[in-house]
């Protein structure tokens, strides 16, 4: 008998391995959010720079390049808590707290330049943190608690800067918001930018460069840590993580104090691209919304355990992308924000189609 | 077990907390009052019903807010609920004002219904599109066809006016809150609510209409939010844009510092009742004591994260 | 031999429930050590100390003979304590390869080698004769008995020196059961020490070198394999004897059918079934897990969407959209997984109880509370459910009365077709017992049941019919003397059964 | 890049320098017609509505419509990073002036330099820039802020005691903070005795309107008030309360005016100031003027439109038949600019009743 039954399980055999499926569709099948928020992007981008009378420049490029960062960083920023299945509601307020930190302390000698740079990156970590220990340790929900401790840094960033004001460094801030041929010519590295192999690298905008340090060198690496895997794992099961070992409390800490660090690198370039500091309530709050919006066009579930930081970028510039157009194209500019609204709208609404073909209703509840 | 332990059940300790914040609110309120007028006006029956008659407005709004949360969802689309209701109400004018504001606000309450239940996207994201399509269709409209703001009689009778010293705007809010108070502990639909909030597949699967229920959730959501604009344009004698941006997060914190489960399931509404309450009276008393907006601010999220703590640490996710 | 793990003392309370008290305790290497209990005896809070998920009150614990504490479950690991729980710990969303390793995953310069993960995941699994599951796929979209054995395989993957399996096997199939009897085999060899809890007594007698009995959160006896017959040790651990673990089927005519099946299709996983039940009649479904049994029961109860074929119920056509029409057409559904599926944890054991009945206790539209207060006291009672108090949160529940309060749920609906999904998953012999009975209670009363289990024992015991499922459609159906291990078996692997003698 | 010129420029009635220090700039000419682009922040409020329409109907005029070839007009909400974006953008689509209201006074220096490199005319109004390398339209707010003291103690006679309330605005913006600094600065030299209290009112009716009450509730009784928009709101709170009319000093809604108007009998001896969405039809004058070659003044200072309530005249300063919420003040006939509030926000005779 047992023999029988060992020598054929094909049936689950069937069930387990989608019917002839190589890793590449299930990748896709497992990314779908992703690739429609690519989708949107090359629509959205493309007719832009179509219609462009520069389009496909390295202006229009280094322009854009400046816009989105500071969104992309706090749709990153807010990716991570929302892998926990946590939404961070104060992500605007520390980008704008450290904005109005730099804004004091981005100035001066290159030694207290980098100094002021790295005090305002820790501000927004350390900032995260408290948010992290007010999450695990006063077991408060992360929407509810970071709400709430958005308000305060609000209140921080207004008593830093009760009115918009302030200096940041102008070498830094021309360098860091042109392309990487300013720059080096700013600071005067490979001969001023005319070193000839510099050249085929010159064009490329700052901005772009950062966001992709960011991208690459922070999140990439902590997605493959035990803690990035666990932050996934929470989003998926808690308990189940909980009973697998995982560390938990670290890393939920570690999630909300890297959204504050992305959130204050936000701010940070928001400081060095405006040279002041502003603590603007409406803006601030534009900034988180943004982000929600951005993560779940880039097709991460607000439920947790799936998607990740790059996608968000990719919906941060799906959201970008839909305004350019008013730039370009002559719609009433009363009517602008019905449009914006009703594209807005249509886009988070995508992954309704998902819903309207699942022909299991139980696959809808999770 | 000591025999002087009084009983509480676990959702009333949140109601008694905040209720005894507030007694702190205008205690302090009536020290600063005392110390620079030499009177302790907060105390005063004029005052605590002028504050009850302006939080009847963020009274409604929050109860319908509560009622979105419970499900474990959020409607943030009230924001631009309130001033389209009271903006269309004003623009038809005459005897069809209030009816056509509330129209305003079952047509977003179905739409937001349709979005979240039927076509499953979250609410969070769902009502902010929602939000950003009424505001645009608001300026518009101001743009376009320059409507008339001006807020009828009978708007200015819920909105404003008084009967024998009882504003009927507080007697609104009064009868909207023995309604939801009753719908949520006594009825089928009520009872739904809890259950979704709690787990959804399970209730489904009881056999609980669980989309049409949810829908009903943001419809009422959104016409209590319609009400409020239309009774707060009778106030304000007009209806103006941007008159509900005031209410969505101190909504969302009233109903929260009441003890109601953000993520849905648990609360009473007797705590929305009383959280609203406190927001009013902090915001009041913090404009009086003519608090800086930093510090007011930092205050308000204090306040928010320390009732929590003080509500006791939720628990984990396993036990 | 001395033990590997000791026990001594040890108490545990939740609140007022007394979950273990004053327990010693001990197991030792290279052994299987079964622990049998009714529901509620304490067997899932034992091995929760064992592994550090909750501390005990009192109480001290011994491994290798030098006192431990495990503050969690990170550090019970640390010492070779590796625990498959009653309640899956895996992650949906992450992949097979993710889950296996993901306490400590394969690294490569401190980051995770996704390539070394993957190919670990596959060893694992391939000692399981799981070859066929694909690692990068979702857990969340594997079955639930692929589930278990990769639950089984993340266990495997920490190199555990005590291992213990909390009806790990509750949802396996048979084939998938013998894999694991293997593997466990080969565990004891090499040394191991394992706890194994179940409530199949045929998967205890197979296994099991040493027992040990709990009654009422009590220790009551260890005893070695063999010395106690299936009889005591069920009366040791219910407290009374069970005579017949099943009711007789009754003799009677084949009743003209209430639901009627034609040609039943749903995207591409059911394939033209066609069957009918009659009032009086329980049908079993069986077959290997995941060939579209409980697609049947969804797509009757209007879960699922785009059901092709004919359905009537009671001569009425049957269509429904939503459960709440199904409920309306009287049938009822006890899903698969009641945590997820069939409670709402967190509220009351009186809610629930209520869920799916608003109408029956409402006064016009009103709730009234005379009303609910009765039926729920009606509900505990009928089904012997242990609860202190209504009002409690039905998560404080054991399993096997979690379970019965999703079955009083829908029995206070009257249902004229009741649809079960493996509703004994994970339930004691004497609730069971209990289940069995009341089933064919109700379908003496009139109800039409059909009754899904992974379990051919109960099918065999309980159902006057058997329809075997394979690849979404009915392969055979047995009826009478003709439901046997053998021909379910035979049915469910969809070979012919007289061109397989030889084997049994 | 415009050169720095010496004064004065062209037509200095309408085009008016800030002060006697106020340089003179002077840009490369074009010909003309010319493309001009509106980089408005938020969007959400009459006002910002009002402005929007103001500009479109001026670009219409005849005098106008032929020196401008194309006019976009877009909001980028309250973000700056979008604003400059918006602004760059035009600068590379080779539009040749930009006008904005500043989403914040600071950050722009980047977009100056690109527009000053293709010769683009950047003009901020209403909201400004704190930088003298642009052209710039807009009222003087410490003024407005000096004016309304002034009224508020001429219409007190020789009462120099009792409180007065100060209703704010939007906490942080430098309309806010200069208005109040030139209320301070006659209030503390002329009657220092007078207790002010000061509180929020976000330029919003509805805001003013619950804060007033808070402080009439409070206070009971002040002596005079000086609101620095949701002027309407306060002064609805006040009769709410039954609290005596009182000198008072406020913004340019129509509602403040009409309510000014019924009630000046009875003490309301209003003043009313307004910072006039009209101000995007000087600053889109002055960039064309700019763009023609013309010498400019860097700061443009707009006569404040004031009228208070001895000066109300039904249908030319203040419309009893329209809604309250728009703003009265919308021409400036020193300038040529007569689009009057109604033309733009009562065009549809239906609603004008
Ligand atoms: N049963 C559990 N289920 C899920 N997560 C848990 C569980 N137990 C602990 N954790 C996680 O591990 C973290 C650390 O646990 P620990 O017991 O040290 O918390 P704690 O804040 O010290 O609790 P307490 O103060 O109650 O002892 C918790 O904050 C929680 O996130
Ligand atoms: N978190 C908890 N809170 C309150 N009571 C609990 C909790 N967990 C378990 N109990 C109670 O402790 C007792 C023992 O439960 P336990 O889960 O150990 O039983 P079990 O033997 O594993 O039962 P089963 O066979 O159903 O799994 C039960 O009465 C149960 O109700
Ligand atoms: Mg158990
Ligand atoms: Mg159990």
């Amino acid at each position: 008998m047992a023999d029988a039954i060992t020598a054929d399980t094909a049936p689950a055999r069937a069930s387990a391995r989608p019917a002839g499926s190589g890793d590449l569709r299930l990748r896709l099948r497992q990314n779908a959010g992703l690739l429609g928020a690519v989708a949107l992007f090359v629509l959205f981008y493309g007719l832009y720079n179509l219609y462009h009378p520069r389009g496909f420049s390295t202006q229009v490029l280094i322009q854009n390049a400046n816009e989105i960062l500071t969104l992309s960083l706090l749709a990153m920023a807010q990716t991570v808590p929302v892998l926990l299945g946590g939404l961070d509601l104060s992500v605007g307020a520390v980008m704008t707290l450290v904005n109005c930190l730099a804004s004091h302390l981005v100035a001066g000698s290159p030694a207290q330049i980098a100094l002021g740079i790295a005090a305002c990156l820790g501000a927004g970590a350390a900032f995260g943190f408290v948010n992290g220990c007010i999450v695990v340790y006063g077991r408060i929900q992360p929407i509810i608690a970071t709400l709430a401790s958005g308000a305060i840094a609000m209140g921080l960033a207004l008593f830093l800067r009760p009115k918009p004001g302030g200096k940041i460094d102008a070498d830094l801030s021309w360098a860091m918001t042109n392309a990487l041929s300013d720059f080096a010519e700013t600071y005067g590295l490979f001969e001023d930018g005319k070193a000839a192999w510099f050249q085929p690298v010159a064009w490329i905008p700052v901005p772009l460069l950062v966001l992709s340090a960011f991208a690459l060198l922070v999140w990439v690496p902590f997605r493959r840590t035990l803690t990035g895997r666990t932050i996934y794992a929470i989003g998926s099961a808690e308990g189940a993580a909980y009973m697998s070992g995982l560390p938990i409390a670290r890393a939920k800490l570690a999630a909300f104090t890297l959204a504050g660090f992305f959130a204050g690198a936000g701010g940070l370039f928001l400081a060095i691209q405006t040279s002041t500091g502003n603590a603007d309530i409406p803006q601030a709050s534009t900034y988180t919304l943004n982000s929600i919006a951005a993560v779940v066009i880039g097709g991460t579930s607000l439920l947790g355990g799936t998607g990740g930081a790059i996608a968000s970028v990719v919906g941060a510039l799906v959201l970008r992308a839909i305004s350019f157009n008013f730039r370009i194209f002559d719609v009433p500019p009363l009517l602008q924000p019905l449009v914006e609204g009703l594209v807005l709208l249509a886009a988070v609404s995508l992954g309704a189609l998902r819903a309207l073909r699942a022909k299991n209703r139980l696959e809808l509840f999770r | 077990m000591n025999a002087l332990t009084v009983q509480i059940r676990p959702d009333t300790k949140p109601i008694l907390i905040a209720a005894g914040f507030i007694l702190v609110i205008l205690g302090v309120g009536t020290i600063y009052t005392l110390a620079t007028q030499g009177a302790a006006t907060l105390l005063s029956p004029a005052y605590l019903i002028q504050q009850l008659q302006t939080g009847a407005f963020l009274g409604l709004v929050a109860a319908g807010m509560m009622l979105v949360i419970l499900i474990g969802h959020i409607d943030l689309s009230v924001a631009w609920t309130l001033t389209a209701a009271a903006m269309t109400a004003t623009a038809v004018g005459g005897p069809w004002a209030i009816p056509a504001g509330l129209g305003v606000g079952l047509a977003v309450g179905l739409l937001n219904g349709i979005g979240v239940a039927y076509l499953r996207v979250p609410s969070m994201i769902f009502t902010l599109g929602v939000n950003a399509v009424l505001r645009g269709l608001m300026v518009a409209q101001t743009g376009g066809f320059a409507p008339q703001t001006a807020a009828t009689d009978a708007m200015r009778f819920i909105g404003a006016e008084r009967v024998s010293g009882v504003p009927v705007a507080l007697v609104v809010w009064v009868a909207v809150s023995l309604a939801i108070g009753v719908i949520l502990t006594r009825t089928a639909f009520g009872r739904s609510l809890y259950a979704i909030g709690n787990r959804e597949a399970a209730a489904y699967l009881s056999g609980i209409p669980t989309r049409r229920v949810t829908c009903l959730a943001f419809v009422l959501c959104s016409l209590f939010a319609a009400l409020a604009g239309v009774m707060l344009a009778g106030y304000s004698t007009k209806a103006f844009q941007g008159m509900g941006d005031a209410y969505v997060l101190p909504a969302i914190a009233a109903v929260v510092i009441g003890g109601t489960h953000i993520l849905g399931g648990r609360g009473r509404y007797m705590g929305t009742v009383v959280g609203v309450i406190l927001i009013v009276l902090l915001n009041s008393v913090l404009s009086i004591m003519q608090m800086p907006e930093a510090g007011r601010q930092v205050i308000y999220g204090g306040v928010i994260i320390v009732m929590l703590l003080v509500y006791g640490r939720g628990e984990r996710a396993t036990s | 031999m001395s033990p590997f793990l000791a026990l001594s003392g040890i108490s545990k309370r939740y609140g007022g429930v007394r979950a273990l008290e004053n327990v010693d305790f001990a197991c030792a290497p290279g052994s299987i050590h079964a622990v049998l209990g009714e529901n509620g005896a304490g067997k899932s809070t034992l091995i929760k100390i064992v592994s550090g998920v909750v501390q005990p009150d009192t109480g001290a614990m011994t491994l290798d003979g030098a006192p431990v504490r495990f503050p969690t479950p990170a550090a019970a690991n640390r010492a070779g304590v590796v625990c498959i729980f009653q309640e899956l710990s895996l992650m949906p969303d992450l992949t097979v390869a993710d889950n296996i390793s993901i306490s400590d995953p394969p690294r490569r310069l401190g980051l995770i080698d996704a390539r070394a993960q993957r190919r670990r995941a596959e060893a694992l699994l391939a000692r399981l004769g799981c070859e066929d599951v694909n690692p990068q796929i979702r857990v969340r979209d594997l079955p639930l008995s692929r589930r278990q054995m990769v639950e089984i395989a993340k266990a495997l993957g920490k190199d555990p020196r005590l291992l213990i399996l909390d009806e790990a096997t509750s949802a396996l199939t048979a084939a998938d059961v013998e894999q694991v009897y293997r593997m466990l085999a080969r565990l004891k060899e090499e040394g191991t020490a394992i706890l194994y809890i179940s409530h199949r007594m045929h998967e205890i007698e197979a296994l099991a070198d040493t027992l040990s009995v709990f009654r009422n959160g009590r220790h009551v006896e260890t005893f070695a394999k063999g010395q106690r017959t299936n009889r005591q040790i069920v009366e040791a651990m219910i407290g009374r004897d069970i005579a017949a673990q099943y009711p007789p089927k009754p003799e009677r005519p084949r009743p003209p059918p209430s639901l009627e099946v034609t040609d039943l299709g749903w995207a591409g996983r059911l394939k033209d079934l066609t069957f009918s039940v009659g009032p009086g009649e329980i049908l079993g479904l069986g077959g290997l897990d995941g060939q579209g049994q409980k697609e049947v029961l969804l797509a009757l109860f209007g879960v699922l969407k785009g059901v092709t074929g004919t359905v009537s119920v009671e001569g009425r056509p049957h269509r429904p959209g939503s459960p709440a029409d199904a409920r309306r057409a009287a049938l009822a559904l006890i899903p698969e997984d009641r945590k997820t599926e069939g409670l709402m944890l967190p509220m009351s054991v009186g809610d629930n109880l209520v869920a799916a009945s608003f109408d029956r206790i409402a006064a016009g539209p009103f709730i009234d509370a005379d009303r609910q207060r009765r039926a729920i006291d009606e509900a505990i009672r009928r089904l012997q459910i242990k609860v202190g108090d209504p009002g409690d949160p039905v998560s404080t529940l054991s399993g096997g009365n979690q379970q019965k309060v999703v079955i009083a749920k829908w029995l206070m609906t009257q249902p004229r077709l009741i649809l079960l999904n493996d509703p004994t998953r994970g339930i004691d012999v004497g609730t069971k017992q209990e289940i069995y009975r009341l089933l064919r209670e109700l379908a003496d009363a009139g109800a039409a049941i059909l009754f899904y289990s992974t379990d051919y024992d109960e099918l065999i015991g309980c159902c006057d019919r058997v329809a075997v499922m394979y690849d979404g459609r009915i392969v055979r159906e047995l009826q009478g003397d003709a439901i046997t291990e053998r021909a379910i078996v035979a049915s469910a692997l969809n070979i012919e059964q007289e061109a397989d003698p030889a084997h049994g | 890049a415009p050169k720095v010129v010496s004064g004065p420029g062209a037509e200095p009635g309408c085009f008016k320098p800030w002060s006697g220090e106020t340089k003179h700039m002077q840009w490369a000419k074009k010909p003309g017609p010319y493309r001009i682009a509106i980089v408005n922040g938020f969007v959400g409020n009459t006002w910002r509505i009002q402005m929007i329409q103001t500009a479109k109907a001026y670009a219409e005029q005849a005098g106008m419509k032929e020196k401008i070839k194309e006019l976009k007009v877009v909001s980028t909400g309250t973000d700056v990073a979008a604003q400059l974006g918006a602004m760059e953008d035009f600068i590379n689509q080779g539009y040749d002036a930009i006008i904005t209201i500043a989403v914040a006074p600071d950050g722009f220096d980047r977009v100056i330099r690109l527009a000053d490199r293709n010769n683009v005319v950047v003009v901020p109004f209403d909201n400004v820039l704190d930088t003298d390398k642009v052209m710039q339209v807009n009222e003087d707010q410490l003024e407005i802020g000096r004016l309304s003291a002034r009224h508020i103690l001429k219409e007190l006679g020789s009462k120099r005691e009792g409180k007065v309330l100060e209703v704010r605005g939007l906490p942080g913006n430098s309309v806010d903070r200069d208005r109040h600094l030139g209320f301070r600065e006659v209030m503390g030299k002329e009657a220092a005795k007078m207790q002010i209290v000061e509180i929020v009112g976000n330029w919003d009716d509805g805001t003013a309107q619950k804060a007033t009450a808070d402080a009439l509730a409070v206070h009971g009784k002040f002596e005079a008030v000086f609101t620095q928009g949701g002027s309407t709101g306060t002064v609805r709170a006040m009769m709410d309360a039954k609290h005596p009319f009182v000198p008072m000093a406020g913004e340019a809604e129509n509602g403040y005016r009409k309510l000014i108007a019924k009630h000046a009998n009875d003490g309301l001896k209003g003043l009313s100031y307004g910072q006039s969405p009209g101000l995007v039809a000087i600053s889109m004058k002055a960039a064309l003027s700019a763009l023609e070659g013309n010498a400019m003044p860097q700061l443009i200072s707009v006569p404040i439109p004031v009228v208070d309530y001895t000066t109300l005249k039904a249908g030319e300063n203040f419309w009893p038949d329209l809604t309250d919420n728009f703003f009265a003040a919308n021409a400036f006939p020193a300038c040529g600019v007569n689009i009057s509030a109604p033309e733009i926000m009562g065009k549809d005779a239906k609603n004008t009743q």
